[in-house]
């Protein structure tokens, strides 16, 4: 039977109630308010995630999409004005702001039929601690989505029963969905009539003969 | 009782062999090089180049805007656009491909160039029979190759045709009133001075909105 | 007639007049030789054609229809394919695994072949016209010389150090196995009903006559009836094809035991399997179908050998029917539906024929509804067994009910 | 023999689907990607004792071309081609998906004549996915391309639908956000319903032909089951979760588009074995008829694009939004995030036939490698989606 879900506030409230310590918070959604999220930490996500599947208020049992998205670090400039001997200075002042890596699960209930509710994990950041809590444990679905979020972000899933790469191959060393990432100039080229790419793919073929 | 429906589908199968004696839906095979469907309007396959009358060198609609080489998602268009402008079919100066090729070989058939084209200059044939035992410049078509009148784009694809031309006679008709109207203030304005033919830019044709259409932007 | 009805073995003795007496028993063995090697092959480069074509009607296509004479314009609606099949795999690349067992894996499909073609000489393809006529162990040598092919699968699946051909051989032997039982047995009930092992003279026992115009052939009989099926049923298990392919099951095991054969030996496979399948067609013919006998009396001036390939031709066609309409078993159920189905129904038939024969004074109205029951009643009881397990279903549907008006959660 | 065995291909106790113990000697058998019924370049890792599966790990990601990636750079419109690619047998309800994600991000509204060709459209993908599904797994199971090529021969009508409408057979290109590139030409309507009225009588020969075949019983009943709680919990959708008796559909969950106006049925299984996903499917198919009978007749004139729509310069505005449809593989969702540029910030498919994978192993394990091959065909995957 459908089941009107809770508004998100209120599942928040409903959530940090019924879990002392879990903080969550609210991430507004511009252009679709109706697909706001919550965002938990890592360590909570565990148990954030076994309430939304077993409160019998919201019963959130398929988590029907987990995705991640890269955020690289970015440069944030302020300005500011002083006055430094009575001459008015302007100092830019640029600052680092370290990027991160998200997950995001779309759970949705088929026995209540609503959704969906999303939920997000933040790594602290995109280096050497880029660990979310695993929610396959709760969620069968997610295992080979998880793999993937692994696999082509880095993101590293701890409590993942089977966390290896799902479509690149074992050995391959980066994370192509990372907005940093630049594809090894090792493949095939086929040359296209665009130049950079027909530069590159001279550069592998010894050119037989000019472009008419 | 055991048997009863493979019986069954024994029948059902001897039937549909039969049938296919009989039937010409049961025996939907064309035999292709011989035999050919018939294309339906709607037919796309790869893109080709419009030319009004009968000289492609002359008659190219294509002012080289390059909106279709940066939309084609697989990028296999490549445009350079000529220095100097030229006067086209229409009697008006237009800048015009000094290079276009497709490669048809990365094209996907997807006709995004075609709905993005502001001057209806880009189309889809309905040509595929395009096999080539050259790898690598076989399918990569030029300017000249491209290039296919506008009577065998009515050919093929007659409504869509008689659209483009509703389409282009409305522009037309719009820069005509446009530059008719410039004609008159500038000749007002600068009565002693020989003004040179205004010719519709392309930023004028552009400007004028199509009917049916969005409002084509530059994002350039 | 009678002479069209002799013509080759008349050719034969024509032939066999010209050289010395003491070498007439060799060149008559060699002529006959040459015939089979000759018609059987012919038969099976024709079926290969039919069968491709056929199946293809069977599936709303027309099937290869484009071959005929080279460098011409004939296409004789495509039966010139089986010549470019053969040049195809004459000239194709011989591929050998590097680590399979060379010899096994070249001696493996000539281990096919070899007996095909001797169990092909022991049927008589018409009156008189056996190649081998042995007068008491026709039927013996038969299934004797039959068994190498179990041999073969096995060199074939072993050699080829592959996993999916050995998985293809062991299926193939524990099949082979199994039927071989169900395929005796009931061919022991016209043995036993026929008093001879020899295939001639089961077939010339069919040409009685009963109902008026009927030729006596055993497949008119309860046990004749069931034993056919049976008989049937365990031939295509034998020859592997369809429902029972499973040793080549191509969805499952890519090719079975010959998956790793290529080019000439892939073709002796090919060429293998379907001389075993018209060998054990004919005697399937000889057995039930009345050997060379007409149907009808008033159909007897046919010459005999023409009933024989009409009736293998018959026999092709509903295989190649039954090839285009059935999924296949699963290994499982095959070996059920061997021990827990046929072997029963044979050892039932062969009841029945013992009935049968101790009835035989009995009126036709009173024999045949007795025969019929005994086999009807296991019959039931053995699907009844099938149809608790496996039915037809009723599906339910979701009930109708108008969701909710859609919240702010569920999208806009 | 002795080579070690991978840490996550430790077999676990090893028994067979009756709960017979068995003890022989494991063949490690490396079904795939060359296979011929493994639909497409996939592969299957899978341990053997005799026949009976004790391990089974899916590979794949050879067809991977990383389209998310493609598509972050890339136009919103470029990107619509690409879909086509994923599941290239259901073009248009690819195409819908995404037009729907992106009409939400957006805030585009669609006309009533373009929801009507979208419902159109994607019943026609649904009929022929599944009857060809249907054939491709009678094919799995050995009846040597008889059912596949009937079911072929029906699909090709759909197919010239297709074509007269959009173009392209397969690449179907057609929906845009706010609607859908063009108008029906002439006939079509005509056309299309003969083909619906035409495809019962299709429908019954195929069911003839097999529906009630023993073999095809016997090879299907009670083999892959699924409990509904694996299902769900598995996030499996479409058919093979309405198989094993959950009732969701997300034409009915969410009623998008407008398929609030539609009476049809969702036909639910009891067992959620192999057979029951065939029904289904098959079942489902005579749904997807009522929904094209109804709308078909009560199409209405007008535009079949939303006037605000931008072809060129399409940027909308940051945030984010998920769209799904009921695909008919199941659950086919796009998630978006945009930063405001013309390209997507972020661009994810929630592949159901990627998802619907996951329980594979819980299907296969116990059963005999030719059940692994049919219940890999009742999964239907395509690897186009599968390895994206």
């Amino acid at each position: 039977m459908a089941m009107p879900l809770p508004v998100l506030e209120e599942l928040k409230s409903l959530l940090e109630a019924a879990l002392p310590g879990v903080r969550t918070e609210l991430v507004p959604n511009g252009p679709v308010p109706a697909q706001a999220s919550l965002r938990v930490a890592p360590t909570d996500a565990d148990a954030a995630a076994r309430f939304l599947r077993d409160d019998p208020r919201l019963r959130l049992d398929t988590c029907s999409n987990v995705t991640g998205i890269d955020w690289p670090d970015r440069e944030e400039k302020t300005t500011s004005k002083a006055i430094v001997d009575g001459v008015e200075k302007e100092t830019v002042e640029i600052r680092r702001v370290p990027g991160y890596l998200e997950v995001v699960y779309h759970l949705y209930s088929v026995s209540l039929k609503h959704g969906p509710v999303i939920l997000r994990q933040r790594t602290a950041n995109r280096g050497d601690d880029c660990t979310v809590a695993s929610l396959t444990p709760v969620w069968r679905g997610c295992e080979f989505q998880e793999r993937e979020v692994y696999d082509l972000f880095g993101v590293r899933f701890a409590g993942h029963p089977d966390l290896r790469r799902i479509l690149m191959w074992e050995g391959f060393l980066d994370h192509p969905m990372r907005r940093d990432y630049v594809a090894p100039d090792d493949h095939e080229y086929e040359p296209t009539p665009h130049d950079e790419v027909l530069a590159l793919a001279k550069a592998h073929y010894p050119a037989p003969e000019a472009k008419p | 009782m055991i048997g009863i429906g493979i019986a069954k589908g024994l029948v059902q199968t001897a039937r549909n062999l039969l049938g296919t004696y009989t039937d010409k839906d049961r025996l939907p095979t064309i035999e292709y090089p011989e035999e050919r469907q018939a294309l339906t309007e709607a037919t796309r396959q790869f893109p080709f180049l419009v030319h009004d009358g009968d000289d492609p060198a002359k008659g190219l609609r294509c002012v080289a805007c390059q909106i279709c080489e940066k939309e084609c998602p697989p990028k296999c268009i490549y445009i350079v656009k000529s220095r100097d402008k030229r006067v086209d079919y229409k009697g008006q100066m237009q800048f015009y491909p000094a290079t276009f090729d497709i490669d048809y070989s990365v094209c996907m058939s997807c006709q995004i160039c075609v709905e993005v084209c502001p001057f209806e200059s880009i189309k889809m044939d309905t040509e595929f029979e395009f096999s080539t035992a050259d790898r690598f410049r076989g399918l990569l078509f030029d300017k000249h190759r491209l290039a296919k009148s506008d009577a065998h784009y009515h050919r093929i694809h007659p409504t869509d045709a008689a659209e483009s031309d509703a389409v282009m006679a409305a522009e037309r008709a719009k820069a005509e009133a446009k530059a008719k109207a410039d004609a008159e203030a500038k000749a007002k304005a600068a009565a002693a001075k020989l003004a040179p033919t205004p010719a519709a830019s392309p930023e004028a044709q552009m400007e004028a909105p199509k009917p049916g259409s969005d409002t084509p932007t530059m994002p350039m | 007639m009678a002479s069209l009805d002799q013509i080759f073995v008349a050719l034969k003795d024509w032939l066999v007049a010209f050289v010395p007496v003491a070498l007439q028993p060799l060149a008559g063995a060699l002529l006959s030789i040459v015939a089979i090697m000759a018609v059987f092959p012919g038969i099976f480069a024709l079926t290969t054609v039919v069968e491709r074509k056929l199946l293809a009607r069977f599936q709303n296509r027309p099937g290869p229809n484009r071959v005929g004479i080279p460098l011409t314009k004939i296409r004789l609606a495509g039966f010139g394919q089986f010549a470019a099949d053969g040049i195809k795999s004459l000239t194709k690349e011989d591929i050998v695994p590097r680590n399979a067992d060379r010899i096994v894996h070249f001696v493996a499909p000539f281990v096919l072949v070899a007996p095909a073609f001797l169990s092909l000489s022991v049927v008589p393809v018409g009156r008189n016209m056996a190649a081998l006529d042995f007068r008491e162990t026709g039927l013996l040598f038969f299934f004797a010389v039959g068994a190498a092919t179990e041999l073969s699968v096995f060199m074939a699946g072993w050699s080829s150090r592959n996993k999916y051909s050995l998985l293809g051989a062991m299926r193939g032997i524990a099949q082979m196995l199994s039927y071989e039982l169900p395929l005796i047995l009931s061919s022991l009930v016209v043995v036993m009903m026929a008093g001879t092992l020899s295939l001639a003279t089961i077939a010339e026992r069919q040409s009685g006559v009963q109902w008026g115009v009927v030729h006596s052939w055993h497949v008119f009989t309860p046990w004749g009836f069931a034993g056919f099926l049976i008989f049937l049923t365990a031939a295509c298990a034998e020859s592997n094809r369809t429902p029972f392919d499973l040793p080549e099951a191509e969805s499952e095991l890519v090719a079975g035991y010959f998956t790793e054969y290529s080019g000439f030996k892939f073709a002796l496979f090919f060429l293998g399997e379907y001389l075993g399948m018209f060998a054990i067609s004919g005697v399937a013919i000889t057995l039930f179908l009345g050997g060379w006998n007409a149907p009808f009396t008033f159909l007897d001036w046919v010459p005999s050998w023409m009933w024989f390939f009409g009736k293998l031709v018959g026999f092709i066609l509903f295989f190649i029917w039954l090839r285009a309409t059935l999924p296949r078993l699963r290994v499982d159920q095959l070996m059920d539906l061997a021990w827990k189905f046929m072997l029963p129904m044979s050892l039932v038939n062969l009841v029945v024929a013992g009935v049968w024969h101790l009835a035989a004074s009995w009126p036709h109205l009173l024999r045949w509804p007795l025969c019929v029951a005994i086999l009807a009643l296991p019959y039931w009881l053995l699907s009844r067994g099938f149809q608790t397990r496996f039915k037809t279903r009723t599906y339910r549907f979701a009930e109708e009910s108008r969701p909710a008006p859609a919240t702010a959660a569920a999208g806009p | 023999m002795n080579r070690p065995t991978p840490e996550s291909f430790v077999v676990r106790p090893r028994v067979d689907h009756e709960g017979t113990e068995l003890e022989g000697d494991m063949l490690e058998v490396s079904m795939g990607p060359q296979h011929p019924s493994t639909h497409g370049v996939f592969r299957m890792d899978v341990v053997l004792d005799g026949e009976t599966v004790v391990k089974l790990k899916p590979v794949f990601g050879y067809l991977h071309r990383n389209h998310e990636k493609i598509a972050e750079g890339t136009s919103y419109l470029g990107s619509m081609p690409y879909t086509d690619r994923l599941d290239y047998f259901c073009s248009l309800t690819n195409n819908w998906a995404y037009a729907l994600a992106v009409e939400r991000l957006a805030g585009l509204q669609v006309p009533e004549r373009a929801e009507y060709i979208r419902v159109i459209t994607a019943e026609l993908t649904r009929l022929q996915n599944h009857v060809g599904l249907c054939g491709f797994l009678l094919q799995d199971m050995g009846a040597l391309g008889t059912p596949l090529m009937w079911a072929f021969r029906q699909r090709e009508k759909v197919l010239d639908l297709f074509e007269s409408l959009t173009g392209a057979r397969m690449m179907c290109n057609y929906m845009r956000f706010g609607g859908c590139r063009c108008d029906l030409p002439a006939g079509w309507l005509e056309q299309a319903r003969t083909v619906v009225a035409d495809f019962p009588a299709f429908l019954r020969e195929f069911e003839t032909l097999l529906s009630g075949n023993e073999i095809l019983m016997a090879r299907t009943q009670g083999v892959g089951r699924l409990s509904p709680e694996l299902a769900v919990a598995g996030s499996v959708t479409g058919p093979m979760l309405r198989a094993s008796g959950v009732d969701y559909d997300v034409r009915k969950v969410d009623r998008y588009g407008i398929y609030d106006r539609f009476e049809f049925r969702v036909p639910l299984g009891d067992h959620g074995d192999v057979y029951d996903r065939y029904m289904i499917r098959v079942l489902e198919m005579h749904e997807s008829l009522a929904i094209l009978r109804q709308a078909l007749k009560g199409i209405p004139g007008g535009p079949v694009i939303d006037p605000k729509a931008k072809l060129r310069g399409f940027r909308p505005k940051p945030g984010e939004s998920y769209g799904r449809i009921e695909g008919p593989k199941g659950e086919l969702g796009f998630y978006l995030v945009s930063d405001g540029g013309p390209n997507p910030y972020r661009y994810r498919i929630r592949p159901p036939s990627f998802i619907n994978l996951t329980l594979l192993e819980d299907m296969c394990l116990g059963r005999s490698i030719a059940d692994a091959v049919i219940i890999l065909g009742s999964v239907d995957i395509v690897l186009g989606e599968v390895d994206r």
